[in-house]
């Protein structure tokens, strides 16, 4: 549904499209194996590796104890020495019990080493709220990550992108963060069969429109599509772009686009203070400074942590209903 | 906030009152006779006397039945998220808490709920919280897995598996620093024991020779995968040896023994000689999250089935029966009425208050609200 | 030299403006004490806190093993059960190996608990390069805290600031995120001999000047200084100011600034792609947006580790002339 | 990159040619008569044979002159940054790596450069990469704390205190994975069994078997902090109980003893039997970073002297010449020969360029050279 391509549509959910990159990708290479909590014997607790315990046994397909440093260690160590692991980490909170060695050893080690390591590793993790997890068990952190160099960051907005882009991190040479969305994962959209790769560090124009841009990222695509549709009966043409990879992010399709429809709003889940979303509207303002007729908007999750409360929960996590205010309000301040 | 000065200390003071606070409430169930010197099970010089047994009955039976109706209400839909059920390792939280006053505290796992009804939560907050409601112990922020009762000095299940030992290190060293004699006790998994910040916690607390006692809740799994799976060892009570610290390993199954064992491990805290680690055996009736635990694919029913045969509120109740510590019109009367509790918690948590959506950034800040 | 107050000048060095505060804070205030790694018979590797462990004793100046996350663990359960901790990360890029315990449970805590919990917890560490300690050991992170709802982060530029904002961070009741700067260690500055406070969240105008802002952090307000000084040649009259807190920020005193200038620029020392100068400049164009003649530029570290050789490092750290630079291209950029 | 498929394993055969190589170019050093059943320290059945000793000596000589030289650069303000320095530590490095090979890896700590020369590290690279230029090993990007040399199999020097041991077992795991008899050696210091990521990676290596051997250089301080006052144990070896692996204490100022250890552990670890902890004695010299190791604040000089009594090069070489292994005269030569190495590579450092302004974005990315 996000994506241009859907011909003799084959419709998966999300999660499976997910799941067969990852078996696609350890069919086609001996070196790629699969780690961390709970993937073996049950397939992983959101399903992601549900089946490749017993295709690929347990030698590539690898159960670890709950200790999140020594399981992207074992990734990091495992890629310098020429592997090309999948380091799953259940939910992208707990990206903190590992924070080290992410940005200070994944991340650096090949710049600190002087070019001389390769570290094909891709750390596969769950993000988002919307399932009453509450505070430790609902973040958007990939600002965190875009920060560091050396690491690159996707995040698939529906399940072609989900296996396009698992393809692409797992054949890149760098470590590359994916980071999905559980209210994604029964998502369905066209998936192809085959092997194959969407660049990272590409765009992808949505929904084309000519007088308003919103760059949206993972579940937000959908929430800004829709957005963008209720914007129609404001007399708006909203082109919506999924910028697919953050880190590196696509500033000439995102600028190209304001710089033709001149106003333009960021979207994310993740708070909105110090968000990437920070970041793209800093890019933007700075690029096509002279094209915009507002300045550039920015919707993100309030300054607070997740609340567990379905009733507060509700009114945390942007909608198309907060993506469209935001629009309409940005007009107001047009100069 | 438990100030480090409300606590008192011996065991049988520790124990008394709150007893008796339960046989204010609940006069039926303290009427049988029974010499204590008579308790079959009884098990060393400690003073496990008629009270006690009442008393780790009393929090068993708390525990188990709000388990159970959390469990249906979950099942049912009408409870949010994801809920962690005690049921099966009653005796622990039990067994531990029975030595506890409100000054001491305590940090808990994802699977909190147990330790925070022996510790004497209230069952109206604590169904409130589950069920995301304004008048929660959280004020529906935090739910199942946040759930805390700082006055009580219940500082927290936790998220994340490992979030507790250095927490717990923390609130030891503040009653250490205070000079108080209160404890810390702090639950962990046989998973969470390895993470590294339990190594780290375990050695800080030997070093500084805080008073806390580390509880593994060894329930034989990480979620799905069983001990063997997960570390190379059958005794996670083995790693004291890497602190310095003496390791006890206690059948989980049996409140008794997890009262004893817990009594040596907080006395010697409290004497200041320093943390303890203490094993217990026991196991997960329900599934990692929500109720069902068998016919799932990670674990025999034979296994489930095997354990069950040794549950330690019905085989407790058995014992107290047998050995006329109580009568099973007690029991069951007491059972009721535990019922009758958890029902009104459960009226009240649903007629209560959502939370307003002005609250979302409130308490965020302890003094401003927070920036946008 | 930052600071407007300078009379009867008692000029000391940052390092211990530092250390001053916290032996006051630690004189008034029998619940504050300060844990970390060699802080106590070492007096701390940057010298912080020399001299504590002979006024205070073992009690309340304490040596911790190299455990992080067990000595942030530490200051959270004390904080919780009502002591006043200073907690110190000897390096910030240490940061990553107690993460979770910062922004999962330092920060949420009292969210959590529904407001039941108080965490009056400071915990202070060194950021910044220039000494050619490399990647591990020269980072500035603080957009990573920024991000975290629950925390505030300050980041004092001069000796006076570190004093202020040291006493305001351990007086406050929440968790404070003290970030100082090696090389500013051996700066001097007049810092008053009593207890004074900094508020937290309200920004300094260091220089004040008409024509362009430059909003920085840390050291970079000493570079900025420099800059608007060398800018005075092109006919600039450069406000600086210091918003001396980053979390909350004092988005008013500097979009005031910018509504008087029309031009502006943020500076820090961190990595620019997905900096805090991101969130600042996403800001300003968007309160600011009809009063600006420029884009809101951004001047940080190029998207690489901190390298160890010098003569990398040195075009690595931002400097006056990089400010001053960067100034004169976005001039170039006027609409 | 080591692939894992050149390495040779039994000892023999591993030290064999790397003291041949030595010999080739060292042919005085290797003439003094010596019967390998005379050597009085030979302490267990294993090989150590005349050319073990040889091979002992010649790679502690080489750290020892390195780090001596590089000192006195740091000193002396010709080297950027902070280098910790290995003197008094040499045993330990020399007697685990006489076993590896060029496929075998290491993990190292912020105190690298001694297991770097000890596996056979090129000066002019080292010396290069410590004082920031272009022709080091990291081209100057790592400088001391990050100093590596992946083809030799040494996966970096690291900043992070912990920060090796997870990827070591990541290393091994890839041994294992492709089926080789290659070796992963972890080193970490005693303050690093503090940290959690020890605790993690030591877990995971039992569980899966891996090999790799945990070698602990207790050197009695973790920074200017004794051991007393970071953990509550003496022997770090205690701690492989926490993981179901076998423990070893040895002196680790005697290079034989480490030898003779450290070959049972690898040993192990190539028949697939898992991991070991390997804790050696041992004592730094100089200051956590720099030289002065005397008349600090942490620590008093009569503890350095004592130590220094059994400096693990100079009673080495004692023992050599009393047992007539080799000579006074073949040492010195040997001496000579090294710092003559030394100071032609730090000749070559010196003279070679710094990296450039263009070089600063190169290196971040494996494809494509960073984004701004
Ligand atoms: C840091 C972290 N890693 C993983 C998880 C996911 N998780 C939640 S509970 C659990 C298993 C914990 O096992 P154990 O400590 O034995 O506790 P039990 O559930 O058996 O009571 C896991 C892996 C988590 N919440 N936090
Ligand atoms: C995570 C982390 N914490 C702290 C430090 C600062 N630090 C560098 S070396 C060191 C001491 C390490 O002690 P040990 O592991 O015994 O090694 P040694 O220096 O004695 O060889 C410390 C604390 C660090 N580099 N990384
Ligand atoms: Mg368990
Ligand atoms: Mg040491």
């Amino acid at each position: 549904m996000t994506t241009a391509e859907a011909p003799a549509a084959r419709e998966i959910p999300y999660v499976s499209a997910v799941n067969e990159a990852i078996r696609q990708l350890m069919e086609a290479d001996p070196d790629v194996f699969i780690a961390g909590e709970d993937v073996a014997g049950y397939g992983g607790v959101f399903g992601v590796s549900r089946g490749l315990l017993g295709e690929f046994g347990e030698r590539r397909v690898v159960d670890t104890p709950i200790s999140e440093s020594a399981i992207v260690g074992l990734g990091v160590g495992a890629a310098a020495a020429g592997l090309r692991p999948i380091i799953d980490i259940m939910f992208m909170d707990f990206m903190g019990v590992c924070m080290d060695e992410v940005v200070n050893q994944m991340a650096k080690m090949r710049y600190m080493f002087g070019g001389k390591a390769r570290l094909p590793l891709t750390l596969h993790t769950m993000a988002g709220g919307g399932m009453n997890m509450a505070a430790q068990h609902s973040q958007c952190l990939e600002a965190w990550f875009c920060h560091i160099p050396g690491l690159k960051v996707v995040m698939p907005s529906g399940a072609y992108e989900a296996k396009g882009l698992m393809v692409a991190a797992v054949r890149d040479d760098n470590p590359v963060i994916v980071v999905n969305n559980k209210l994604s994962l029964g998502m369905k959209a066209h998936v192809p069969e085959e092997l194959y790769e969407i660049p990272l560090g590409k765009a992808n124009i949505v929904r084309p429109g000519t007088n308003f841009t919103i760059v949206a990222t993972g579940r937000m695509v959908h929430e800004s599509v829709r957005a963008a549709e209720m914007l129609t009966a404001d007399g708006l043409d909203v082109e919506v772009i999924d910028p697919r990879t953050l880190q590196p992010f696509d500033t000439e399709t995102c600028v190209e686009s304001v710089r033709k429809t001149h106003r333009a709003l960021v979207a994310h889940e993740a708070v909105r203070f110090g968000g990437i979303g920070a970041e793209f509207a800093a890019q933007i303002q700075e690029e096509a400074f002279d094209y915009l007729d507002a300045p550039v908007g920015r919707v993100g999750a309030p300054f607070a942590p997740v609340p567990f409360s379905p009733a507060l929960e509700k009114h945390y996590i942007p909608t198309a209903d907060t993506i469209a205010a935001e629009v309409r309000r940005l007009l107001g301040k047009q100069g | 906030m438990a100030d480090g000065r409300k606590g008192t200390y011996p065991v049988a003071e520790t124990v008394a009152p709150v007893v008796a606070e339960y046989a204010r409430r609940l006069p039926g169930c303290l009427t049988a006779p029974a010499a204590v010197d008579s308790i079959p099970w009884r098990r060393s010089d400690m003073d496990v006397n008629r009270e006690v047994l009442l008393d780790l009955h009393y929090r068993m039976l708390r525990i188990r039945l709000f388990e159970e109706e959390a469990g249906k209400l979950s099942e049912a839909g009408r409870i949010p998220g994801a809920l962690h059920l005690y049921v099966g390792e009653e005796a622990v939280a039990a067994g531990v808490m029975a030595h506890l006053t409100d000054a001491d505290q305590l940090t808990s796992t994802h699977r909190g709920h147990g330790h925070l009804v022996a510790k004497g939560g209230d069952f109206k907050k604590m169904y409130a919280e589950l069920f995301g409601r304004s008048t929660g112990y959280c004020k529906g922020k935090g739910g199942s897995m946040h759930i805390a009762d700082v006055d009580l000095g219940m500082l927290g299940a936790n998220g994340i598996v490992g979030g507790g030992p250095p927490i717990a290190i923390g609130a030891a060293f503040a009653n250490k620093y205070r000079g108080t004699r209160n404890v810390t006790v702090c639950f962990f998994g046989d998973g969470a024991s390895n993470e590294g910040t339990f190594h780290e916690a375990a050695n800080m607390a030997a070093l500084y020779r805080l008073p806390v006692v580390f509880v593994c809740e060894n329930n034989g799994f990480g979620e799905f995968t069983p001990q063997a799976k997960h570390q190379a060892i059958r005794d996670v009570a083995d790693r004291a040896t890497s602190y310095g610290m003496p390791g006890l390993i206690v059948d989980g199954m049996d409140a008794v023994a997890v009262y004893e064992s817990a009594g040596e491990a907080i006395e010697r805290a409290r004497r200041g000689e320093g943390p303890t680690l203490l094993e217990a055996k026991t196991y997960r009736f329900f599934d990692h999250v929500g109720v069902r635990g068998m016919g799932v694919s990670y674990r025999a029913d034979e296994e489930v089935l095997e354990w069950r045969k040794r549950d330690p509120l019905l085989s407790f109740e058995q014992k107290l029966v047998e050995t006329g510590v109580t009568d099973q019109g007690s029991i069951n009367a007491l059972r009721e009425r535990v019922l009758f509790e958890i029902n009104e918690a459960i009226t009240f948590a649903q007629e209560s208050p959502f939370p307003d959506e002005s609250q979302l950034l409130e308490d965020v800040y302890a003094v401003s609200g927070g920036v946008r």
